[in-house]
């Protein structure tokens, strides 16, 4: 039956960039990390509104309890991912770089599962719709980074027909493997969870993209599916995993500039989450851990290991046998698209795919020179663009003039940057741009 | 020759003839005033008036539109040219100048990161909010000078700006492109200035920084006038209340509040002339009893302990105190202050 | 025919009016900071000297010889070039006013543009023929808007550059402008 | 800095391509071509280097001093500047040639606009170019190859395509026959220092190639145009028009396409522009050398054509990922 299916078809899309792909911890099994003693779940770990708080200091709460309710639509609840007590709602460090609020549950050590989280009676007679209130409640977001409410994304318009479902487990980012591990060791949950997203969404035509270079991770999933969803081996090509350019490489369809992939009839989603759709709807389990891949020349132990939302940085790097003494730069998510942290009490959310660690010579200097114009960034563009122009119309101020080059459409994936010989921050420049465009606009609209 | 003149004749004729026409086919109204008051204007296009640039300011001065008020870097003899032009009315308005709310250089503000990447405050403010310990401090990457269309502003070594008071036109570019907020229009002749823009709880401030306002509140306890108040955690001066006389400075614990009053020059004190019939009532009256004087006889103020707060001039029934600005800037160590000019309250 | 083609090639590369005859330099510095007014002001060029060849090359063989008051020379073709430059104007202005503002003062100073009097008097020097006197103006009217197109753009791209404050504006458009005109001086023998 | 992070905008990686690498690799592939030169020429050759690169180095250490800007000096930019201008010099060019050219290059074509990247022309190109118009006797005293330990003099001669332009003129017909294509390739082609030998620059630019420091897109569709249009003359007249392989070989061509029309730094940056680019220059190459006064066309239209880069990168903006023409829309799946 295996044998029957065809072989993918894969497409390029062009730019992108190869960088080393340092895969420390692509042979360690997951851990689970212990316990730590107390939490920080912030309101705001997706994008959207933030949840609204619905415990107060003191309460009690059994792991997977509700802490937080939904802001709005494009928001989810957020729960507690350890038994305990509230200790308060404080402003706390936040990945974003400054204070936001946050739960506080101190651990009783117990970890008791709120009992009112038990299977459904019965999981094949559960209708798309209920699916995506399962998904709702459980607090799922996109697990590869950017946290996008699941069940948005599951809700398309009427007029936006939706007949592929992508499975993304192209983790392209250097070092991490939280995914490559995922799908090795339960292919079952990723291919279970492919499914019932495809239910969800209605829709027939399912495939998981993984990188070339996790053919392991491919067998694993091949041997877990049948023949409703297929795994298809892509080429090794940062940004593989970039929702429009994983469209392009695997359906040929190309979302339209400024557009979403529901224009062209995709919905894309992580492995990562389709393991907790997966998670939710066969064992009524919210979003409480995630699989972090902690790496790099920074640390003692690297690991990949399944942390609770809300652990502190600090207890995570402990678990991992320390930092390296001269750690000099830290980094949430891979080296592409990761931000640096400032801050070791930030905590894990559920955005949270991987915490890297430089040393002093990992996290080289560079100085920027003056632009040569060798096109470099030019060639890389997965979106075509033209960085060297819009960056230095932004250096002098001209944010008009960068929005003329579509700094608009830049997705930030770092290419450009990677390449440029004279060391320009040209992904700062876009985001600088991006955010003066917007304010410029805001201002302009009184 | 006769040739010649009637072929110069001729042709001017033609040429007349048909630029005759193409007046009247391609006539576009055209204000000349436009022209000559875009020339007057400062031509430094700072976008202070709210219009593109000089040119479209000057189009919505004579179309009616717009007030000659609205430019702030317009000296008084242009202004009133323009308001000649156009036969309408020009008011001064209280000349202001940018100052900044915030001295993270004296309080010692910390780095909490090391930041490497474009040198521009709003570039830096993305990136977890820039490198200083104080979530409200100035960045100190000088996108304000680099703004400044008039080139007042220049910055310190260690990374805060200094605002030349004399370049200044309150025109307000760094105003709204600094991502901090910290720097502010205010006017001139109230030269006092909380130099602080946390909210946070005083604890919080004193953590990092020695000079920023704890929130004590000593300032608003002691200003004679109501004019400070406390929002958030954080003094700030109610232009108009403030009379300028100081105290809050002196009262400040942590050196926020700061006196501007030689830097600008407007710095006055009071003068008792003969009018005066020994009432005592400004004697009384002074905070600072820098008054002294027999009853029935003049009075005399101590210009060393006057602090200029006028409140001696509001008392005298007689009109025999008034407020005389001077200049202590030249050398404030030897002699008694120069007087530069007069002026009543 | 090929000689028309030779005396375009050699109006518009060989002896380009701006870069190799130095004429017409005052537009070509005023108005070549951005493209769009560069090409603007081309436009206007063009009509105006193929017209000013036109009317210019009439009035000198019909009137001017005939009559033998050659000497009225200059001022007659002045006269003609502005008022065709007082129509021109007009006609910008109310087509294109954003185009009027750019050019500004540089429009009505075609009237004293060396060039477009150059084109005229040099059809008399080199005894034009009627279409040989058009071809050759419209040949230096194009000569002239591709070196004010060319040199916008490189100017476009001064603007970007860290040109030393000492040399930024006028100074580093002028040795621009020179170095430009020392590539053109490829085309020297092109046509005899 | 203790217990400090350090904050950067991503990405955290970053390739190992920078400046210097990229400048001291174009260095390393002129490097045979310059061994030729030395081989052919003796003393003489390696003088001018000698001479080019102090004064440039001399010259770009002064201006920045000048300009109190950081000395860059050791970035490899100003050696290919010097390299590549002694190369465009006669291998007779007396001593202050040399130096009027290293200036005129590194201060006018280059310092005035802000150093490095800034530049509209390729300041060698420039340099080139003020010399040949300014001191024209200097600049076409061509003298034969004698290589190193030979014994032989050095002895004038006029360059291929120099005695074929005066044949032309003189007799009206040209004779290809005397000229052997192996020498050209090799290097016994009379010109300047860097056109000896097309092999050894050829083996300079595979290798540029394979780091891709530069792309095939101008030197291919440069070298294709000359050989097509003078294809398509010689076709229609071989008496009077010299053959293809005769005028990619002879002359500065190959230098230029591969060395100085490939300057990053004044050429346009999308590949689309680069073809444009490449066509121009090989239209206005060929014009020059058929119809021109000047034997030679390579200098005048990389210049001409860097003069139009900005114009056709502006044109040639790559279209966005996902940017449909409204003419297109509704035709995409």
């Amino acid at each position: 039956m295996m044998g029957a299916r065809k072989k993918q078809k894969t497409y390029r899309f062009q730019g992108g960039v190869h960088p080393p792909e340092e895969k420390l911890t692509a042979a360690l099994p997951t851990e689970a990390m212990p316990l730590p003693e107390k939490i920080y779940i912030p309101l705001s770990q997706h994008i959207g509104a933030p949840a609204v708080p619905v415990v107060k200091e003191g309460d009690r709460v059994l792991t997977g309890m509700v802490v937080a309710e939904a802001g709005g639509f494009v928001s989810t609840p957020v729960h507690a991912s350890i038994s305990g007590t509230v200790t308060g709602i404080v402003d706390y460090p936040h990945p974003v770089g400054r204070n936001m609020p946050a739960v506080v549950v101190e651990s009783d050590g117990a970890d008791k599962l709120d009992e009112k989280i038990t299977p459904p009676p019965d999981i094949n007679s559960l209708t798309g719709e209920e699916i995506r209130e399962i998904i709702k409640n459980a607090g799922i977001v996109g697990l590869g980074g950017a946290a996008f409410p699941t069940h948005v994304k599951l809700s398309p318009p009427k007029d936006k027909p939706i007949d592929t479902l992508i499975i993304n487990g192209a983790e392209c980012e250097p070092y991490l493997t939280a995914d490559h591990r995922l799908m090795l060791e339960h292919p079952e949950k990723v291919i279970g969870g492919a499914r019932l997203l495809a239910k969800a969404l209605g829709v027939t035509r399912v495939l998981t993209g993984v990188e070339k270079n996790k053919m392991d991770a491919v067998q694993a999933l091949t041997g877990a599916t049948g023949s409703d969803v297929a795994v298809v081996p892509f080429a090794v090509h940062y940004p593989q995993g970039a929702e429009k350019q994983l469209i392009k490489a695997s359906v040929d369809r190309v979302v339209p500039a400024g557009g979403l992939p529901m224009d062209v009839g995709v919905v894309v989603q992580n492995v990562g989450t389709a393991a907790a759709v997966y998670d939710a709807v066969t064992d009524g389990m919210p979003l409480i851990s995630r699989i972090v891949t902690v790496t790099g020349p920074g640390i003692r132990t690297p690991k990949n290991l399944r942390v609770r939302i809300g652990t502190p940085l600090s207890e995570v790097i402990a678990s991992c046998g320390g930092l390296a003494p001269d750690v000099r730069k830290v980094i949430l998510g891979g080296p592409m698209m990761g931000n640096a942290q400032f801050n070791l009490q930030v905590p894990v959310i559920k955005g949270t795919s991987g915490v890297l660690l430089l040393t002093e010579s990992a996290a080289e200097v560079l100085q920027p020179g003056p632009c040569l114009r060798c096109g470099n960034c030019v060639r890389v563009c997965p979106m075509g663009l033209t960085p060297l122009m819009f960056a230095r119309y932004t250096e002098l101020g001209m944010f008009d003039e960068a929005a003329e080059f579509n700094v608009a459409d830049c997705i930030e994936c770092g290419c450009c940057a990677y390449e440029c010989p004279a060391h320009i921050p040209l992904v700062q420049y876009a985001k600088y741009a991006k955010a003066e465009i917007q304010n410029r606009k805001r201002k302009a609209a009184g | 020759m006769l040739s010649a003149i009637l072929t110069l004749a001729g042709l001017g004729f033609l040429a007349a003839l048909g630029l005759a026409v193409a007046s009247r086919v391609f006539y576009v109204k055209m204000d000349p005033r436009v022209a000559t008051i875009a020339d007057i204007l400062p031509g430094a296009n700072c976008g202070a008036c709210g219009y593109g640039g000089c040119g479209a300011f000057a189009q919505a001065i004579v179309s009616g539109e717009g007030k000659i008020e609205a430019c702030s870097a317009i000296d008084e003899e242009g202004a009133h040219a323009i308001a000649d032009i156009m036969g309408i009315m020009y008011t001064e308005s209280e000349k202001e100048w940018a100052v900044v709310l915030c001295r993270h250089t004296d309080g010692g503000v910390a780095n909490t990161f090391d930041y490497v990447g474009i040198s521009d405050c709003r570039a830096a403010n993305l990136v977890g909010g820039g490198p200083k310990a104080c979530p409200s401090a100035c960045i100190g990457l000088g996108t304000c000078a680099a703004v400044c269309p008039f080139g007042a502003i220049t910055m310190s070594a260690d990374g805060l700006p200094i605002i030349d008071p004399n370049r200044c036109t309150a025109c307000g570019v760094c105003v709204a492109e600094c991502p901090k907020n910290v720097i502010v229009l205010a006017p001139v002749s109230s030269a006092v200035s909380v130099h602080c823009s946390s909210e946070d709880k005083g604890a919080a401030v004193k953590k990092v920084c020695s000079t920023g306002c704890i929130g004590c509140g000593a300032c608003v306890r002691v200003c004679p006038f109501e004019a400070m108040t406390m929002e958030n955690n954080l003094a700030a001066v109610n232009y108009s209340k403030c009379r300028v006389c100081g105290l809050c400075v002196s009262v400040c614990p942590t050196n926020a509040i700061r006196d501007h009053r030689d830097e600008l020059k407007v710095r006055k004190i009071a003068v008792i002339g003969d009018d005066c019939n020994g009432c005592t009532l400004c004697a009384r009256a002074c905070p600072v009893d820098a008054i002294a004087g027999n009853p029935k006889e003049q009075h005399t103020v101590d210009p060393a302990r006057c602090i200029g707060c006028g409140i001696c001039a509001d008392q005298c029934k007689r009109g025999a105190v008034s407020m005389i600005t001077v200049d202590n800037t030249e050398d404030e160590a030897s002699g008694p202050a120069t007087v530069v000019g007069g002026g009543g309250r | 025919m090929g000689h028309f083609v030779l005396l375009i090639i050699s109006a518009v590369l060989v002896n380009n009016f701006v870069l190799a005859r130095f004429l017409g330099i005052c537009p070509f510095l005023g108005v070549s900071k951005k493209t769009e007014t560069a090409v603007g002001m081309s436009m206007a060029v063009v009509f105006v000297m193929t017209i000013a060849a036109l009317a210019t090359w009439l009035l000198q063989t019909y009137i001017l010889i005939p009559f033998g008051i050659q000497y009225l020379q200059t001022i007659v073709f002045i006269l003609v070039i502005a008022s065709l430059v007082q129509l021109v104007e007009m006609v910008i202005q109310k087509v294109s006013p954003v185009l009027y503002q750019a050019l500004g003062i540089y429009l009505p100073l075609i009237t004293t543009n060396c060039a477009v009097l150059g084109v005229a008097v040099l059809n008399i020097q080199k005894e034009h023929t009627f279409w040989e006197a058009i071809i050759f103006a419209f040949g230096a009217s194009l000569g002239f808007g591709l070196a004010l197109v060319l040199f916008a753009g490189i100017r476009e791209r001064l603007d970007l550059a860290d040109v030393p404050k000492s040399l930024r504006g006028t100074a580093i458009a002028l040795i621009t402008a020179g170095l430009l005109s020392l590539a053109f001086m490829g085309f020297a023998g092109l046509v005899k | 800095m203790k217990d400090v992070y350090l904050i950067t905008s991503g990405p955290h990686v970053h390739s190992t391509d920078s400046i210097p690498r990229v400048m001291y690799s174009v260095v390393l592939a002129l490097l045979p071509a310059v061994a030729v030169s030395i081989l052919f020429f003796g003393a003489a050759a390696l003088m001018m280097y000698a001479i080019s690169i102090i004064t440039c180095i001399a010259a770009e250490a002064a201006c920045q001093k000048i300009m109190k800007r950081p000395v860059t000096v050791t970035d490899g930019s100003v050696l290919i500047t010097a390299i590549l201008l002694a190369m465009n010099l006669p291998p007779s060019a007396p001593w202050w040639l040399v130096v009027v050219g290293s200036l005129t290059a590194v201060v006018l074509g280059k310092q005035v606009y802000g150093g490095l990247g800034y530049n509209p022309f390729n300041p060698v190109l420039v340099a080139r170019v003020v010399l040949l118009i300014s001191f024209p006797v200097q600049m076409t005293n061509w003298v034969s190859p004698a290589p190193l330990f030979s014994g032989i003099d050095m002895v004038s001669m006029a360059t291929p395509l120099g005695e074929i332009k005066t044949e032309l003129l003189t007799t009206g017909a040209i004779d290809l026959a005397r000229y052997n294509y192996f020498d050209f390739t090799v290097g016994f082609m009379g010109g300047s220092l860097g056109e000896m030998s097309v092999i050894a620059l050829l083996l300079g630019a595979l290798f540029l190639l394979y780091r891709g420091y530069i792309t095939w897109h101008i030197p291919v569709t440069y070298i294709g145009t000359v050989f097509v249009l003078t294809g398509i003359f010689w076709m229609y007249d071989p008496t009077s028009f010299a053959n293809p392989v005769f005028h990619v070989l002879a002359g500065g061509l190959v230098l230029g396409a591969f060395f100085m029309a490939t300057d990053m730094v004044t050429t346009p940056v999308s590949p689309r522009g680069m073809v444009i680019f490449g066509l121009g220059c090989g239209i206005l190459t060929v014009v020059i050398r058929l119809f021109g006064g000047y034997p030679e066309g390579v200098a005048f239209s990389i210049l001409l054509m860097n003069a139009a880069t900005p114009i056709i990168d502006r044109y040639t903006v790559p279209r966005k990922f996902g940017y449909t023409r409204p003419d297109e829309a509704g035709g995409a799946s």
